[in-house]
């Protein structure tokens, strides 16, 4: 049975439809690739999922998660899912901490208000062992500084660890590495890869870099303006796409190891 | 961390230094003779002479600034012999008119000014705050707009005619308040609180509307704020995103503000006591402009730039108390 | 004579006990009498100080007399009238309980030549015939004018006879002090009192409570009734709040009195119950535009009879208040001051000017088309006011006048230095006692007295007759003569036209319902007879 | 740094005129302003008080009655010179009613009145803003030593508190030409608040690429300033500007009440509020009258600057 | 090498005062932004200078093109010290090097109009418009592929990828020799990104200038450098051809930044080019 089923998913600010009857499927330890440009309507999906929408959306169609249907879910129960079973990495990680608590607090606040009935000093023993598992050095001493004393990397491996702290079932990263330098990016793709290893958690990862989604997901989803273009296997997308926008999106990646020419591009001109 | 408070203090005081002689050179030269309000209505220029000579006013400027600089610092005497008057430091000065002390009087009268700040104080931040909240809680609806509209009306009106219209109403007409006055607290309570009322109303209401304002924009803006979202996305409940990730981060700047408008509140009681005859420092640096009493008015200004400037200063370390990106930064 | 109409003296009389509330807008200027010189203050005085002579209580038979206080009857004066003795009542003492002294007397008066207390009332210092280099007790020991015999009698040196010695002593300035206190600012703390009531409180710009001074004998003093057990001077309040608060009557509010309401009351007093308790009394005090003689056109006297001619007194009437609150004057003295005689030198119908009249003097000195005249005011409502009325009414015969408004604060020192000063001011000017004119006509119009600074003869009028004038009248001992000629002399004076009297202010009182004995026939309260009618009340 | 979608739209969408005139920046701000009926109103009645201002000498001929005109006909001088008949004297003669005490027609002096208020508050406003924004593009845009100095400068001004001193200044002051003093005076105390945003801004705009390119291209520094950035503060300007005519309209009146702002008989209405006070609950409308006049304005340039602020940044804030 | 000398760059120094660091009586700290950077560019060849964030690329930049004075060291252009010239005369550096810059929408001034944009460096340096303001404007945006009518609208009213051609059209209006792209296609999506690369590439093709190319992605750099410089913490830590840097890195650092590049599988890669071949 898949973990998280989205079926007909349609976003609306008013007249406009930013996601446009939107369906995927993702099964329990799954991980799934969201690409597209700019404004396709990635960062909708996932909010979408979180039930997290800004105000004037509308949300129409099926999300269900472990059989529970999360668009008709009560806001207090959507609450008890959201941080605890299904977690969200945001894509700026200095703008998603809140500049007036050390980590350590933010991180322990998402696990506290999960488990009822934990000590301050539980928690934050539990933060320090989030920390740790981020590979942040001396996770101790640093659970009590403030997110503008980290660095990029850093405040992405706290955001990983608050989302970590519940063991969550499903995480969604929403361009966690876009801010990110290669180096540091790269270190932050192993470590959700190995997280995921540990926990069998599932992943949804939205971004535009097709390289990084290659590495990371099993499956694809390719949105352009709010619609799929194309859901398959990752191998199938990337050896064997089928859609001309998929098609002309990989030829617009440069490469690193390959042949140096004309990068071809979607449409020419302007 | 110390150094940024020495170069803090140390900036303040020169701040302060030439606030002074700014303020004692404007005066020295648009003041009237202080002799010759001394002299009195039947006057000979030998008295007037005698009088100079005997306070010291017919030293040059600089010489006059120093004596009163030491007054500041080490106390001093006016006038001499058995009719001198001793004035120990901080010495702000000697009222020729009222023969008195210009600290006593501004210390006499500084604890009724205090109620009047503190109350409107109290009272703006609390309908600011509270007021602000609805209007960003109910963005674009009925109260909001409702509230927004209230704020514009005591933003427009000037509070003097506020002040009047209130008292014809709720004293003259309702008689529900007193005609305030400045009743001692330990006196009668509640009386206290019933003389208030007014003062308290029209010095907080224009502040009131501003902090509204503020509140509103700062909360609407602090709920689109990416880390709002995180504490959502967390699953935390509604009533701790609020209290811990909206409110903190939208107040911290209006109780920093809140700091310097309270500094800056003596201008403000000037009119708020004057109009309702309460006896604190604003009214009598208004009663001293009209008595053109220089040497009050001058304390009185040097006394407000003082709470101005050093209330920055407790601003600027308030806020890096409050906000940790600044306190780690520690720069202006 | 006394015009005081309405009353709070009907509907009940005073009794002993309670506390009298005083509303006021601003402070005293002084507790010290050796510095405070005003109609506020000095009835203040009446209550806490007491002086050899003392004018009488506001309800006696001749209120303007001057009648003895500490002394036991009025100065006994020498042949050649230079030499004044009083003999001190037995039993006045200080709140101390210590007696008073001739040499407290002396001491009390010789402050007044401190270069830095001695700024109240002047005559003493004019008078007696002390060196130019005293400079009060505090820095020159004994005054040397003023001679102590024994414990109870008092002599006083003068330079010149002046026949109404009496009356100088009655003046603040006079007040004993026991020897060598008095000096800094011990008066915020306490006040040596001598009348019946001493300091209880005092906040200066706020309030000042007075309780009873045991030490006072009721039997000593044929003046004061003092009825109340204290007073409460509640200062600092507006003016408009006054009236409302005496208006509306809550509470304590029935024990409580002020000074003249505001114009703007006097519409709300028409209600049966107001108009009964309210107090009509007209001032000693003249209100008049000085017109400086040493300014060019004004210098010509026909210029001064035709502005005298051209204003409308009746529109400056109305600016000052209306018909209530003042009495048109066309003479320098008002009529509740001794020496007043009636006439009107340049009458008009319905007092709104003779235009015609003073369009043919002005044409006959030159001056057809009228000219540019600089008026000084003071940035008071009322003297605005009457300035603005002033530029309407002389509009009309070609005179442009330019308003010059000058802050209240340093009015009156910059119009009494003649460098300052422009071609005419509004101001006023009451007497410091009303028993005889001489403390009005020859500060105003003595030109022996023009200075360069503190200068009251605004007119800059020197005129030798005047001046022979003066001086005659004030060597004569009987004060019934004086009076005649000062009349004779007013006259002679409006002849030149040197000021323009434009009217004599009404004080309008509203006391408290429970207040009783307020009358003023000059316009002045005496708070040593007022006193409540229920003193449980409030 | 990611592309919003609007952008993405403008790049999707064909060549269209209504998108050129939606978003020409400098058509927008009367764009939203004449669709909203409120700051519609407001606009009509600072027009009108406007207008009032300039044809003050027209409309008084035509309402018989100038400012400084005495109505001895109009008071009653047994009352203290109340106005006769209700409401302050209102009548056909005299429109809003008579001033207690000498009778002069209040609508006269209201129109006089707005003539100082506005040129006061103009002045002011003009004055503030030409020093606001020169020195604190100065100070934005040099840093440095020049900051140093002129950010002390407003320090230093802003310690002062400003209403204490003004009153006590003013009243020093002799009284001739009240008004470019109190223009004056009303500027120097005010001008370091504007430039405290400007300079702010200044600092922010000199971060942005376009600066720096401009300066790759060649510009010089005073170019640079008045070309590149300046317009730039178009909108701060024009949204401090909207909210600085009320203060100090409010300021002037506020003097005016405490007796050091224009000298008589020169109306201005927080002068005629002044010498109401005393009647407030005996003439209501002479108190009345100059009040809701004053307050209207200030409300109306509220609403305005309001109106104008999210015009200029719809954003909010 | 492909042409001449435009730009030497030798042992360039960059320190910035420290904020906050300044006592009363005591300068600030300084921090060493560049290092000791040397270089040179030729005419037709493109120098791409990579690194991770806050190496220094941007800093250095900005100096070789004299937008910030060198704390130390020398910058020649085509021949010519102009490491200390100051005001009018850089008026001929300006002429020669132009800059593109990273955020296509921070580096137009959103006041002024395309043509008040495009032609402003003529403007500022006081030089005639050949064929008037207009034409001239139309030209160039013709030339880096944007609609000619667009020439009154304003920046808001482009997409990224249009903004930039905009600053590029900037650039071009002088005719620059030396064009300094400062992550000029960092912000931009794949598909944009590919028509900027693709834009300079063939602009270069054309003027023959030399391009000083900073970028972070190094599969971008490989696209467009012909020659690498590696940096890290302000130095140069390897620099060469492209094909050198890339096929054999000798510095520990390029290695390790080589191999962060997220890749997708070759055999995946060769299968979609067999049936796109095919198709
Ligand atoms: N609050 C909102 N009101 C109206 N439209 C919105 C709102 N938020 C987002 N949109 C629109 O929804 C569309 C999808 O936005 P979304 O953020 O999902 O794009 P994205 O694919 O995540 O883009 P990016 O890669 O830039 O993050 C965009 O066209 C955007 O303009
Ligand atoms: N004006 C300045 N004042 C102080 N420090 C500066 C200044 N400009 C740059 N720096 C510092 O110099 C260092 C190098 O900056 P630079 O912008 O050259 O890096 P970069 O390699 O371009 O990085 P990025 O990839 O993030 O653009 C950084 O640490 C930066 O903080
Ligand atoms: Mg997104
Ligand atoms: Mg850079």
């Amino acid at each position: 049975m898949s973990l998280l089923r989205v079926n007909d998913l349609t976003v609306k600010f008013g007249d406009v439809t930013v996601v446009d009857g939107l369906g995927f499927e993702l099964p329990k330890g799954g991980s799934l690739g969201i690409v597209g440009e700019s404004g396709s309507g990635k960062s909708m999906t996932s909010l979408a999922v979180m039930g997290l929408l800004p105000k004037g959306a509308l949300c129409t169609g099926e999300i269900s998660f472990d059989g529970i249907d999360l668009n008709t879910l009560s806001e207090r129960r959507m609450r008890e899912i959201r941080g605890d079973r299904i977690a969200m990495i945001f894509q700026d990680p200095l703008s998603s901490l809140n500049p007036y608590y050390t980590v350590g607090t933010q991180i322990a606040e998402a696990y506290r208000s999960h488990r009822s009935g934990v000590s301050r000093r539980a928690a934050r023993q539990v933060a320090i062992e989030a920390m740790e598992r981020v590979h942040i050095k001396e996770a101790g001493r640093r659970v009590d500084d403030y997110p503008h004393q980290f660095s990029g990397g850093m405040r992405q491996r706290v955001m990983i660890a608050m989302a970590l702290s519940t063991e969550p079932e499903l995480i969604i990263a929403d361009e966690p590495t876009t801010a990110l330098d290669v180096t540091v990016q790269a270190q932050i793709l192993d470590l959700l890869a190995e997280v995921r290893r540990d926990t069998g958690a599932a992943l949804i990862m939205i971004t535009h870099d097709l390289a990084v989604v290659s590495e990371v997901a099993d499956t694809v989803v390719v949105m352009r303006y709010g619609d799929v273009v194309e859901t398959g296997s990752t191998e199938q997308i990337f050896s064997d796409p089928r859609h001309p926008y998929t098609q002309a999106l990989l030829d617009a990646v440069p490469r690193i190891d390959d042949e140096i020419g004309d990068l071809r591009t979607l449409g020419g001109g302007s | 961390m110390t150094r940024y408070l020495v170069n803090r203090v140390l900036g303040m005081l020169l701040v302060l230094f030439l606030v002074a002689l700014f303020t004692y050179m404007v005066f020295f030269l648009l003041s009237p003779d202080p002799a010759v309000q001394i002299c009195g209505k039947t006057c000979t220029p030998e008295r007037i002479d005698q009088i100079r000579a005997n306070l010291g006013l017919d030293d040059p400027f600089p010489v006059q600034f120093l004596h009163f600089l030491e007054g500041l610092f080490l106390g001093r005497d006016y006038g001499t012999g058995a009719s001198a008057v001793h004035c120990s430091a901080p010495c702000l000065g000697y009222s020729f008119q009222s023969a008195q002390v210009v600290t006593d009087m501004i210390v006499q009268r500084l604890p009724v000014t205090a109620v009047v700040a503190i109350g409107a104080a109290v009272l703006w931040l609390l309908a600011g705050v509270i007021g602000g909240l609805l209007s960003a809680v109910r963005e674009g609806r009925f109260t909001d707009r409702f509230i927004t509209a209230l704020t514009l009306g005591g933003m427009s009106v000037p509070n003097y005619v506020l002040a009047l219209a209130l008292q014809y109403v709720f004293v003259v007409q309702l008689q529900w308040l007193p005609f305030p006055q400045a009743v001692p607290f330990a006196d009668d309570p509640g009386q206290w609180f019933l003389n208030f009322i007014l003062p308290w109303t029209v010095l907080a209401i224009g502040y009131a509307s501003s902090y509204t304002r503020l509140t509103r924009a700062n909360v609407i803006d602090t709920l689109s704020e990416n880390f709002v979202r995180t504490a959502r996305a967390k699953g935390l409940r509604p009533h701790l995103v609020w209290r811990r990730h909206a409110l903190r981060p939208a107040l911290t700047p209006i109780v920093t503000i809140a700091g310097m408008d309270f500094a800056g509140l003596l201008g403000g009681a000037l009119i708020t006591e004057t109009v309702f005859g309460i006896n604190g420092v604003g009214k009598l640096a208004a009663d001293s402009i009209t008595k053109n009493d220089q040497p009050v008015i001058m304390a009185v200004t040097l006394l407000a730039a003082f709470f101005v400037v050093v209330g920055n200063m407790v601003v600027d370390l308030l806020y890096s108390a409050i906000d940790p990106r600044v306190r780690a930064g520690a720069t202006t | 004579g006394s015009t005081t109409t309405g009353g709070a003296a009907t509907g009940g009389a005073a009794v002993k006990g309670g506390t009298v509330t005083v509303l006021q807008t601003t402070d005293f200027s002084h507790l010290d009498p050796a510095r405070g010189f005003d109609g506020g203050v000095n009835a203040f005085y009446r209550l806490v100080y007491r002086t050899l002579v003392t004018k009488a209580a506001n309800d006696a038979a001749d209120p303007n007399a001057m009648v003895p206080d500490l002394a036991q009857g009025l100065g006994e004066v020498s042949a050649d009238g230079l030499t004044w003795t009083y003999k001190i009542k037995p039993g006045v003492k200080f709140d101390t309980g210590a007696a008073i002294t001739s040499k407290d007397v002396k001491f009390g008066i010789s402050r007044a030549w401190d270069p830095e207390i001695g700024i109240g009332a002047p005559y003493l210092r004019q008078l007696l015939a002390t060196p130019d280099t005293y400079k009060g007790p505090y820095q020159s020991g004994e005054n040397p004018a003023i001679e102590t015999p024994d414990d109870t009698t008092v002599v006083f040196k003068l330079k010149a006879p002046f026949p109404e010695f009496d009356a100088v002593l009655s003046m603040p300035s006079a007040v004993p002090f026991p020897v060598g206190t008095g000096g800094g600012n011990e008066f915020i703390n306490d006040i040596v009192a001598s009348g019946p009531y001493d300091l209880e409180a005092f906040t200066p710009g706020s309030t000042i409570k007075l309780k009873r001074n045991p030490n006072w004998d009721a039997a000593t003093d044929t003046e004061r009734k003092a009825y109340p057990d204290g007073w409460n001077f509640a200062i600092g309040i507006d003016g408009a709040t006054i009236d409302e608060r005496l208006i509306a009557g809550q509470g304590a509010d029935v024990n409580a009195m002020a000074g003249s309401v505001q114009t703007a009351t006097i519409a709300r007093l028409q209600t049966p119950q107001l108009k009964d308790r309210v107090v009509k009394a007209p001032s000693t005090c003249l209100t008049y535009v000085g017109l400086n003689t040493s300014k060019k056109n004004i210098s010509d006297v026909r210029v001064r009879q035709a502005i005298n001619l051209a204003v409308d007194k009746t529109t400056l009437l109305n600016a000052t208040g209306g018909n209530q609150f003042a009495t048109i004057a066309s003479t320098i003295i008002p009529s509740n001051v001794s020496g007043h005689a009636d006439y009107n030198l340049y009458p008009s119908t319905g007092d709104t000017g003779d235009v015609e009249k003073a369009k043919a003097l002005l044409t006959e000195a030159g001056l057809p088309n009228g000219f540019t005249l600089t008026l000084d005011i003071r940035t008071r409502p009322v003297a605005q006011a009457q300035g603005e009325a002033i530029q309407q009414s002389l509009k009309r015969v070609g005179i442009d006048v330019k308003l010059n408004v000058i802050d209240a604060a340093t009015y009156y020192e910059t119009i009494a230095t003649p460098s300052q000063q422009n071609d005419a001011a509004i101001t006023g000017w009451c007497p410091d006692w009303a028993s005889s004119a001489s403390t009005f006509l020859p500060p105003l119009f003595d030109g022996r007295q023009i200075t360069d600074k503190g200068n009251q003869n605004l007119a800059q009028l020197n005129d030798p007759a005047i001046n022979t004038e003066i001086d005659r009248i004030k060597a004569l001992t009987d004060l019934t003569e004086a009076n005649k000629a000062w009349g004779e002399l007013d006259q002679k004076i409006m002849e030149l036209a040197p000021i323009v009297p434009v009217n004599v202010e009404n004080r309008i009182y509203l006391p408290g319902s429970n207040v009783a004995g307020l009358v003023a026939p000059q316009g002045d309260q005496d708070y040593a007879i007022i006193g409540l009618k229920d003193a449980s009340k409030g | 740094m990611s592309i919003s979608s609007t952008e993405l739209e403008a790049a999707g969408a064909p060549d269209n005129g209504a998108l050129v005139a939606a978003t020409d920046p400098r058509r927008s701000v009367w764009h939203v302003l004449l669709r909203d009926p409120s700051a519609i109103a407001c606009l009509v009645y600072i027009g009108i008080v406007v207008l009032m201002a300039i044809f003050a000498p027209l409309i008084v001929k035509v309402s018989g009655w100038g400012p400084y005109d005495f109505d001895q006909t109009a008071i009653d001088p047994n009352l203290g010179g109340i106005p006769l008949g209700s409401f302050g004297g209102i009548s056909a003669d005299h429109w809003l009613g008579v001033e207690p005490q000498s009778g002069r027609d209040i609508f006269a002096r209201i129109v006089y009145g707005a003539r100082a208020s506005m040129l006061i508050a103009v002045g002011a406003t003009a004055l503030t803003t030409v020093l606001g924004v020169v020195f604190g593009l100065l100070a934005g845009y040099f840093g440095g030593r020049t900051d140093m100095v002129i950010s002390r400068l407003m320090e230093f001004l802003m310690a002062f508190p400003a209403l204490i001193f003004m009153i006590a200044v003013l009243s020093a002051l002799p009284a001739d030409n009240r008004q470019y003093l109190l223009v004056l005076v009303i500027s120097v105390f005010g001008w370091p608040y504007l430039a405290r945003i400007v300079r702010a801004q200044t600092m922010s705009l000199k971060q942005r690429e376009f600066v720096e390119a401009a300066l790759a291209s060649g510009a010089s520094r005073t170019r640079l300033v008045f070309t590149e950035i300046l317009p730039n503060l178009r909108s701060t300007i024009l949204v401090m500007v909207t909210l600085a005519v009320p203060g100090y309209i409010g300021t002037e009146a506020g003097l005016s009440f405490l007796g050091v702002g224009v000298v008589p008989p020169t109306p201005s209405w927080g002068q005629m509020i002044s010498s109401s006070v005393g009647w407030y609950s005996v003439v209501p409308t002479y108190f009345l009258v100059p009040g809701t006049f004053l307050a209207l304005l200030v409300l109306s340039f509220m609403v305005l600057g309001d109106r104008v602020r999210s015009a200029v940044d719809p954003g909010g804030r | 090498m492909t042409g001449e000398l435009l730009l030497r760059a030798r042992d360039l120094v960059k320190q910035f005062p420290v904020a906050g660091t300044a006592g009363l009586f005591r300068p600030a700290r300084l921090f060493t932004a560049v290092g000791g950077v040397s270089f040179d560019l030729h005419a037709g060849e493109t120098l791409a200078l990579v690194g991770e964030s806050g190496s220094g690329k941007s800093t250095t930049a900005r100096l070789a093109a004299r937008l910030l004075d060198v704390t130390s060291g020398t910058v020649e252009l085509a021949g010519q010290d102009v490491t200390t010239r100051k005001g009018k005369d850089l008026a001929a550096v300006r002429r020669t090097v132009q800059v593109v810059f990273q955020d296509p929408f921070s580096s137009l001034n959103p006041r002024h109009t395309v043509e008040r944009i495009v032609t402003a460096p003529l403007l500022y340096q006081k030089r005639d418009i050949p064929g008037g303001s207009r034409e001239f404007t139309r030209t160039l945006l013709d030339r880096v592929g944007l609609n000619p009518d667009w020439l009154n609208r304003y920046p808001a009213q482009f997409s990224g990828g249009q903004a930039q051609r905009i600053g590029i059209a900037r650039a071009l209006a002088v005719g620059p020799r030396v064009l300094v792209c400062d992550e000029a296609v960092s912000a931009l999506d794949v598909s944009v990104q590919a028509q900027i690369i693709n834009l300079l590439r063939d602009l270069q093709a054309e003027e023959g200038f030399g391009c000083l190319f900073i970028a972070h992605d190094l599969a971008v750099v490989r696209q467009i450098a012909t020659s690498v410089a590696v940096m890290t913490a302000g130095r140069v830590v390897e620099a060469g051809d492209r094909d050198t840097v890339f096929g054999d890195p000798q510095h520990e650092y390029t290695r390790r930044l080589l191999a962060a590049v997220p890749r997708i599988r070759p055999e995946w890669e060769a299968a979609r080019r067999a049936k796109a071949a095919a198709r």
